[in-house]
């Protein structure tokens, strides 16, 4: 059998400059599935990509339509902005019964949506990290923090849940101020920014898009120079492009306890794509769950896998690390228990999303070095 | 007889699926003035675009000097020594009257100045207004700039789409004069008027368009006095 | 005429293809997108083939529709109207007030008019958000996650529609009142300007519609797949017909919306062909070819644009609120120029402006290419790539099967448009 | 000294990021407002053109860091910048034998143009795309600044540093040059009324021996060197992202547009009142208010009129306004 | 019937019309001439609400209605031509002249719905009206012709056909005369002075044709550099040296004599 996977990101639009990596990174996994040759008595995995343009819900929902009814997909990885991942399960895949596991959409709403048991996220939700974000910022002594996050429910979201977290541990937020990906110029931003002042400045943005653009303009100016990167500004690029002007900026990113991130690294390598771009690691992780539950449910119908989901990214079980997946299968195959830990160290809570781990790191001599695990 | 300086021989042509030219002839020769009379719609601007090229002729040629111009651009024309003026959208409303006619001479490599002072001293009114953008001049000071431009290309032959409408009479005789006194030069004038009388009085040869063909063709003195013509076309 | 009649037969075949290569379900997805795109088309159409009004600023107009399903359907947010709902309708009120007192300052003139005028304002603006921000604070503390707003009215969602026409329409007579005396592209901007003002509302006040935090799950005027799939009744049908019942649920409420959303497009086509082609059409064909010369002849210029501004402004509301019911959710941020604005304007331009035929017909061809040059794309692109040996270039050439998608949509565009150039069914 | 200081911050956080944006959104703007008035279209596909532009630089630099070349304090693009504007005005050129001429010949209306232009920004999209990938790039070398904030402040021994980066001084000086010399060129050159002949009355132009062929070809040639240097700039400044040139195009066309469509003047003074409203409008003045005023009348709040997540529509209000004062721009530009 | 007081119309420094002063007659049809540029149509332009005056007043049956907007005027009684035509390019010929009357029922909306029956009647009636109209202007083989392409005179005539669409109380002429044939000029005029006795129309006309004026025109009123400079009976215009010097000129028939 040849079993499909719709992978559907944002391959046009705001987005489009971190989804190559993602969807490569959702491949990888199917890549690493159909060559063990161990997956449903041998079957292989085909990845179909579609567009979901990241904002445009109307024409998300044809595209995975045309997955699901034309092109015979047994599951969906993607959407990757929230919006769209929101149509997508409402318009098609509940409809037609489908699996969905998103690997970014992180709005805590879709928490509270119906979705029938087939909606999964391998990000965690928002809230989670912004209390992570104030416990680390607040431990290293520092009281008063300006926010600037990308203006959708993504950074919104993480904005508001860092703000509450931090007030109350006492914390200053100076001023939270929204940026817009992709517009031309963020120096209105870096002016209220700096007018509000201080210690750190916390980027809830993406690395590609107006996070970098705002990173750019407060050390150009000289108004911040310590910031804080959650997830989305987490990446090989952010180094790149700054070098040692983030010297002893910090941040956080969701992670694997141990070096499952740098496995996934070094895979992501070999198979010629950046792995530390803004959610690959959660691509390949939602691919690999959905794969490995098929392999549990013995069938690639949603219908029956969607239950399994749970029991292979928990405990009890054998840890599987990414680049283990054969070593999964054959184990599942056999009737043993797994727990998944991929490159992000899933841990699904209900209702089916990660409770996230999260790095958090320090950027020191040029380079990103982990201080430790929450 | 020797062939006319400028012929449109038997022309036929039009916009669309009918013809507007059914055979028209129109000529001129050398330091002559023709001149084009006809009822409203009859083709005489359409005859013109024809002889200038702007219209693609289903029929017919168009020699100028002895030789076959029928399949040249209108610019190609300009560079052999033709220049018109158009009945309507003949000025560059947003341009200046003094960037119009320096437009005129587009072509012209030599000195402008002396042709710009002849046509300022022609329309005095321009040498006011040289300045001012041409869409806000008055009608006929409009009228002025575009036979203006035409001039500046100091032409051989100089075609003219009703170059008097609603030119106040003073400067219609100047007008007049100069015309002759262009032809005097040795330059041909093609031109259609609705001021028939003036003009066929000046005129050495003219054409009576009826209906995209010929209808009465003589020298200006003969249309004038026939009773016919006159009654039905030049208004009594 | 028979010209049209092939083309809209065309038209057909391109979806029947779609049902027949693809899927069914697939097929009617795009119809009814393609429906709603095609009353889009018609309410371009109207502002601009009929009046030459030229209006990019339809995206906010959509967006007001989609604000419409959000006021009228989604259930009331308990307490919030205790907790500061009252209060930002006050402040919005006063806000009104003040515009319009600092509007009448200035018709009454006088020298120091333009300070007064920015007193006023100023002034009026602190007073404005003093008295809004805390009612802000208040409903936006109501359970963020999943409210945080006013809430809406509970209503019907079919009733949502024409509501969202009204919003649009009240938002054209005030952009009417103020910018219709512009000229083309000055006209142009200033709309898209004030599109962009709309959804800087509709993004960031999220006592609102949530903001960006997106509004999901609105009611639908159908059923829904799920309850069809257990109906007893229905799956006993599905069993009669021989279709599967998950693919006989999702047909039937394609279905279902292609009825309700193909009965406001006859209707709208139905009013629109009755006064196109009547002394009405004709006047305003008039003031589109010369405003001057209509306004000599006794028209009132200014009174006929603001007019079908507003009602080509409401049929676009409609339609936008028509597309939030059909996905079933108002996310602000898919609100972007190019696939509201630009691309509904290219459906009226490649249909044949001045002529709702043409409009219809363009809001069916391009949003079908819109969503199949995907494919398309990706088809021509393997069909380059299959000769070429493994190399560089062949996998370059594979990264970049998204961008096919764009490149497929321009080149047939300008192919249409080349064979085409007054539009597929131009104006008589 | 806190007055200086005060002065100082404003330059750094308004000023000077207000006057480079304002000039990377004018030279965009010369472009469209030249097309718009020798070609009488809108043209949509002005952002991609400048991307496009970018990248031909873009490739070109990389060849000559490849071979060791620099140029000092200065970006290597620029040295580059000649042969991008070469690649992209052939580019044009073939775009507009190909795509354009028709519609000229035809004589569209312009909306049609416009939406042509549509399609080919769809096209020139998915080319760029496909040569040079979705990725942020940068290409920025030599100096990144003419004064630091550090060095300002040592210098100075102000609290307040004050930034002028490379690019920013570039920008602002090719920008005045372009404007004047464009203006020069239209108004006072043969070739350059010529064209203004041309987009004024067609036929007319003809009459009088103008090329047509030839004042369009002129016309694109300009605009690949005005796309290009205006990409290459912005590009140099922030960094290279395609899908962030598209989005460049709303408020290149607001500029032109406020300016009054057709007159360079214009497509300068646009850009800055759109970049002025979009960076001053939104300013929290509470760290000038921290040194200007006394202690007792400090305020509490951030002293910013509205939160920068209006800025585009503080911006596109401005706009709407000085439109209603002024229907065809500041610099009453012309209407098709 | 209309008066106009010192009125003014400048165009920065320039001052196009610079304190006329004049009076159109009840029943009269008035002549405005005047060499290019001296104001004429500009005062046109001002009194037709095409264009605010600087300062000034206009009244007509003693009702002030200066810078009233030309669709009010419109409905007052008052139409005027254009020098430059002004046809409505992508409408037939006949369209362009049923479009004039006001008032039609198929000009609202509600009525292009729901009664279709009164429009078709009204239609009819204004379609036989547009057709006299043309029949009358020997114009009638262009009807069905889309009026961006009839010729430059056919446009002149299809400018003046409008005005014939509706029972006017005024009519305001810019050069309708200009490009058009001589022939057809004179059965114009006849016309014009047909509803004038007929049907109590009041003209004023603008023409450089003077043959036209002298035939048609009293008073005759004369303007230069945006003043009133004479005013009375076309023949003694025609003898007035001032006239004859900034206007008339001493006339081509004595120089072609000498040639
Ligand atoms: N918009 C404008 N801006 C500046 N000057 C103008 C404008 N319109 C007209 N003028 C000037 O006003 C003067 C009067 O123009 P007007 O059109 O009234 O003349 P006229 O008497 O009708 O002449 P003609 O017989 O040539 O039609 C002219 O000198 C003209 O240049
Ligand atoms: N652009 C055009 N497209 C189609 N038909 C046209 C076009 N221009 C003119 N015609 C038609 O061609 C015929 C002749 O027009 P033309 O302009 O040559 O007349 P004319 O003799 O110059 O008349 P006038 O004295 O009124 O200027 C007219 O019946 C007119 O309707
Ligand atoms: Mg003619
Ligand atoms: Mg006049």
């Amino acid at each position: 059998e040849d079993v499909k996977v719709g992978v559907i990101f944002g391959f046009t639009g705001p987005l489009e400059s971190i989804t190559p990596a993602m969807a490569d990174g959702a491949e990888l996994a199917m890549k690493e599935v159909s060559e063990s040759g161990a997956f449903l008595d041998g079957s292989t995995v085909t990845p179909v990509r579609a567009d979901s343009t990241c904002v445009d819900a109307t024409a998300a929902t044809a595209a995975a339509e045309r997955l699901v009814t034309a092109e015979g997909v047994k599951g969906i990885v993607g959407a990757d902005c929230s919006g769209v991942s929101s149509a997508v399960l409402q318009n098609v895949s509940r409809p037609n019964g489908i699996v969905q596991i998103s690997p970014s959409s992180t709005s805590p709403g879709l928490s509270q949506v119906e979705d029938d048991g087939l909606f999964f996220r391998t990000a965690p939700s928002d809230a989670r990290q912004g209390e992570v974000m104030a416990d680390i910022i607040s431990e290293r002594g520092i009281t008063s923090a300006a926010v600037t996050y990308t203006n959708n429910d993504y950074g919104l979201g993480l904005a508001n849940s860092f703000a509450e977290a931090f007030k109350a541990k006492g914390g200053e937020v100076t001023i939270q101020a929204a940026h817009d990906d992709g517009k031309a110029d963020y120096s209105a931003e870096i002016g209220a920014l700096s007018s509000a002042g201080g210690e750190i400045l916390v980027v809830a943005g993406y690395v590609d898009q107006g996070g970098r653009g705002i990173v750019q303009g407060a050390l150009d100016s000289g108004a911040f120079d310590t910031f804080y990167f959650p997830d989305g500004m987490y990446g090989q690029t952010l180094l790149d492009a700054f070098g040692d002007d983030i010297e002893g900026s910090f941040g956080d990113l969701p992670s694997a306890d141990g070096d499952n991130a740098n496995t996934f690294q070094t895979l992501a390598k070999d198979a010629g794509f950046d792995g530390t771009s803004p959610y690959t690691g959660e691509s390949y992780d939602a691919a690999a769950l959905m794969l490995l539950a098929m392999q549990a449910a013995g069938s690639s119908d949603p219908a029956e896998y969607k239950d399994h989901l749970f029991d292979v990214a928990n405990a009890p079980g054998e840890k599987i690390l990414p680049g283990e997946l054969a070593k999964g299968l054959q184990l599942l195959s056999e009737g043993q228990d797994i727990d998944y830990v991929g490159a992000t160290g899933v841990e699904f809570v209900e209702p089916g999303e990660s409770r996230g781990t999260f790095r958090e790191y320090d950027i020191k001599d040029g380079a990103f070095e982990t201080v430790g695990f929450r | 007889m020797s062939e006319p300086f400028l012929i449109g021989e038997a022309m036929v042509g039009g916009y669309g699926a009918a013809n507007i030219l059914n055979g028209c002839t129109i000529a001129v020769e050398k330091g002559e003035i023709a001149v084009i009379v006809g009822p409203n719609g009859a083709g005489k601007s359409t005859a013109m675009k024809a002889v200038f090229g702007m219209l693609r002729l289903r029929g017919g040629h168009v020699r100028l000097d002895g030789q076959d111009i029928s399949a040249l651009s209108p610019q190609d024309r300009v560079a052999r020594g033709m220049a018109f003026v158009p009945q309507t959208h003949n000025i560059f409303a947003s341009m200046s009257v003094e960037e119009n006619l320096e437009m005129g001479a587009f072509l012209r490599r030599d000195d402008i100045r002396p042709t710009l002072e002849m046509v300022y001293h022609l329309f005095p009114i321009l040498r006011d207004k040289r300045h001012q953008p041409a869409g806000e001049l008055s009608g006929g000071q409009r009228q002025q700039v575009a036979v203006g431009r035409a001039l500046m290309t100091q032409p051989k032959v100089l075609m003219l789409d009703e170059p008097t409408a609603g030119v106040s009479p003073i400067v219609m005789d100047e007008l007049f004069d100069r015309i002759i006194e262009i032809a005097r030069t040795g330059i041909s004038i093609l031109m259609v008027e609705q001021n028939a009388r003036q003009a066929l009085m000046i005129a050495d040869r003219g054409y009576v368009l009826v209906q995209g063909a010929n209808r009465f063709t003589g020298t200006g003195a003969e249309l004038m006095a026939d009773p016919d013509v006159r009654r039905t076309f030049l208004g009594g | 005429m028979t010209r049209s009649v092939l083309l809209f037969a065309g038209m057909a075949a391109l979806f029947v293809l779609t049902g027949l290569t693809q899927s069914w379900s697939l097929a009617l997805t795009v119809l009814n997108m393609g429906v709603i795109s095609a009353i889009m088309a018609l309410g371009v159409n109207m502002q601009w083939g009929y009046a030459g009004l030229f209006n990019i600023g339809v995206m906010g107009f959509v967006a007001l529709g989609g604000l419409g399903v959000v006021l009228t359907s989604t259930a009331p947010v308990a307490g919030a109207m205790a907790a500061g709902g009252w209060r930002i309708l006050l402040a919005l009120a006063v806000g009104v007030l003040i515009v319009l007192g600092a509007v009448a300052l200035w018709r009454r003139g006088g020298r120091l008019r333009a300070p007064a005028v920015i007193l006023v304002l100023v002034a009026g603006f602190f007073a404005f958000r003093a008295l809004l921000d805390p009612g802000v604070a208040g409903v936006e503390a109501i359970n963020p996650t999943v409210q945080g707003n006013i809430g809406g009215l509970g209503l019907p969602v079919l009733l949502a529609w024409p509501v969202g026409g009204l919003l649009a329409a009240l938002a054209a007579w005030g952009i009417g009142k103020t910018a219709l005396g512009l000229r083309s592209d000055y006209l142009a901007i200033a709309t898209l300007g004030i599109a962009e003002i709309v959804l800087a509302v509709l993004r960031n006040e999220e006592w609102l519609a949530r903001g960006v935090k997106n509004v999901i799950g609105l009611p639908r005027p159908v059923p829904y797949e799920v309850d069809l799939q257990q109906s007893a009744r229905f799956t006993g049908w599905m069993a009669d017909l021989g279709i599967d019942p998950a693919t006989g649920a999702s047909l039937a409420v394609k279905l279902g919306y292609l009825g309700l959303c193909g009965s406001v497009l006859a209707l709208v086509m139905l009013l629109a062909e009755l006064a196109l082609h009547s002394p009405w059409g004709r006047m305003m064909r008039a003031i589109r070819d010369n405003e001057i010369a209509a306004g000599a002849m006794g028209k009132n210029v200014k009174h006929q644009h603001l007019k079908i501004f507003i009602i080509g402004s409401a049929v676009i509301g409609i339609a936008g609120a028509m597309m939030t019911t059909l996905d079933g959710q108002l996310t602000p941020a898919s609100y972007q120029p190019l696939r509201y604005t630009f691309l509904v304007w290219v459906m009226v331009i490649v249909g044949g402006s001045g002529n709702n035929w043409g409009a219809m017909l363009g809001g069916f061809l391009i949003w079908w290419l819109w969503v199949m040059v995907e494919p398309i794309g990706a088809g021509v692109l393997s069909a380059i790539t299959a000769p070429m040996s493994d190399g560089w270039l062949k996998s370059h050439l594979h990264d970049g099967a998204a961008h096919m998608r764009l490149l497929t949509m321009g080149v047939i565009l300008l192919l249409v448009l080349r064979f085409s150039p007054r539009g597929l069914i131009p104006e008589r | 000294m806190d007055l200086l200081n005060a002065l100082v911050a404003f330059a750094n956080f308004v000023f000077v990021p207000a006057m480079s944006y304002g000039a990377q959104l004018a030279l965009g703007a010369l472009g469209v407002t030249l097309i718009y008035s020798i070609l009488r279209f809108s043209n949509f596909a002005h952002g991609d053109t400048m991307a496009f532009g970018t990248m031909c630089t873009i490739l070109v630099t990389w060849g000559l860091q490849h071979l060791g070349i620099s140029l000092g304090p200065l970006p290597v693009a620029l040295l580059a910048l000649p042969a991008g504007i070469a690649l992209t005005g052939v580019f044009l050129l073939a775009t507009d034998k190909v795509v354009y001429r028709f519609y000229r010949r035809t004589r569209a209306a312009p909306v049609v143009l416009t939406m042509v232009s549509l399609g080919v920004m769809f096209v020139m999209n998915g080319l760029v795309r496909f040569i040079i990938g979705t990725d942020s790039i940068d290409f920025a070398d030599g100096a990144r600044f003419v004064v630091s904030a550090r060095d300002f402040r040592t210098a100075t021994g102000l609290d307040e540093g004050l930034a002028i980066r490379t690019t920013q001084a570039i920008t602002i000086a090719v920008a005045a040059v372009a404007m004047v010399l464009l203006f020069w060129f239209l108004n006072r050159t043969r070739t350059g009324k010529s064209m203004r002949a041309f987009s004024d009355n067609e036929d007319l132009a003809l009459l009088s021996g103008i090329n047509p062929e030839r004042v369009v070809a002129v016309t694109w040639l300009i605009v690949a060197a005005l796309a290009t240097t205006a990409g290459t700039l912005y590009g140099l400044d922030k960094s290279f992202m395609p899908f962030t040139y598209f989005q460049l195009l709303l408020p290149i066309f607001a500029a032109a547009v406020v300016g009054g469509l057709g007159s360079p003047v214009g497509a300068v003074a646009g850009g800055f009142v759109i970049a002025f409203s979009e960076v001053g409008v939104t300013y929290a003045w509470k760290k000038i208010a921290g040194y200007v005023l006394p202690e007792s009348m400090q305020f509490s709040g951030l002293g910013q009129l509205l939160s920068t997540d209006y800025k585009f529509a503080v911006s596109f209000a401005i706009l709407v306004l000085v439109l209603l004062f002024r229907p065809t721009g500041l610099f009453r530009g012309k209407s098709v | 019937m209309l008066t106009v007081e010192n009125l003014h119309r400048h165009f920065g420094a320039f001052r196009a019309v610079n304190g006329a002063s004049l009076t159109v007659e009840r029943g009269s049809i008035t002549g405005l001439i005047g060499p290019n540029g001296a104001g004429k149509s500009t005062l046109f332009n001002v009194i037709a609400g095409r264009l605010p005056p600087t300062s000034g007043r206009v009244t007509m049956d003693g009702q002030d209605i200066t810078g009233l907007p030309p669709h009010a005027l419109f409905h007052r009684g008052l139409l005027r031509t254009f020098q430059i035509a002004h046809e409505f390019g992508s409408m037939t010929v006949r369209e362009n002249l049923m479009m004039v009357p006001a008032q039609q029922a198929g000009e609202s909306l509600l009525n292009t719905w729901f009664r279709r029956g009164r429009i078709r009647a009204e239609e009819k009636a204004l379609r036989r009206k547009a057709d006299e109209v043309l029949e009358f202007l020997t114009i009638s083989h262009i009807a069905d012709e889309k009026a961006a392409n009839i010729s430059g005179g056919q446009k002149k005539l299809v400018e003046l056909g409008r005005t014939m669409m509706v029972d006017a109380k005024i009519v305001f002429l810019d050069e309708v005369g200009a490009g058009v044939n001589r022939t057809l000029l004179n059965t114009i005029g006849d016309a014009i002075m047909r509803l004038n006795r007929e049907r109590g129309y009041t003209f004023c006309v603008i023409e450089h044709d003077m043959d036209f004026i002298g035939r048609l025109c009293d008073p005759v009123i004369v303007m230069a550099q945006g003043e009133v400079l004479a005013q009375g009976r076309p023949d003694a215009i025609m003898q007035d040296e001032a006239v004859i010097e900034a206007y008339l000129g001493t006339g081509l028939k004595n120089k072609v004599a000498h040639v």
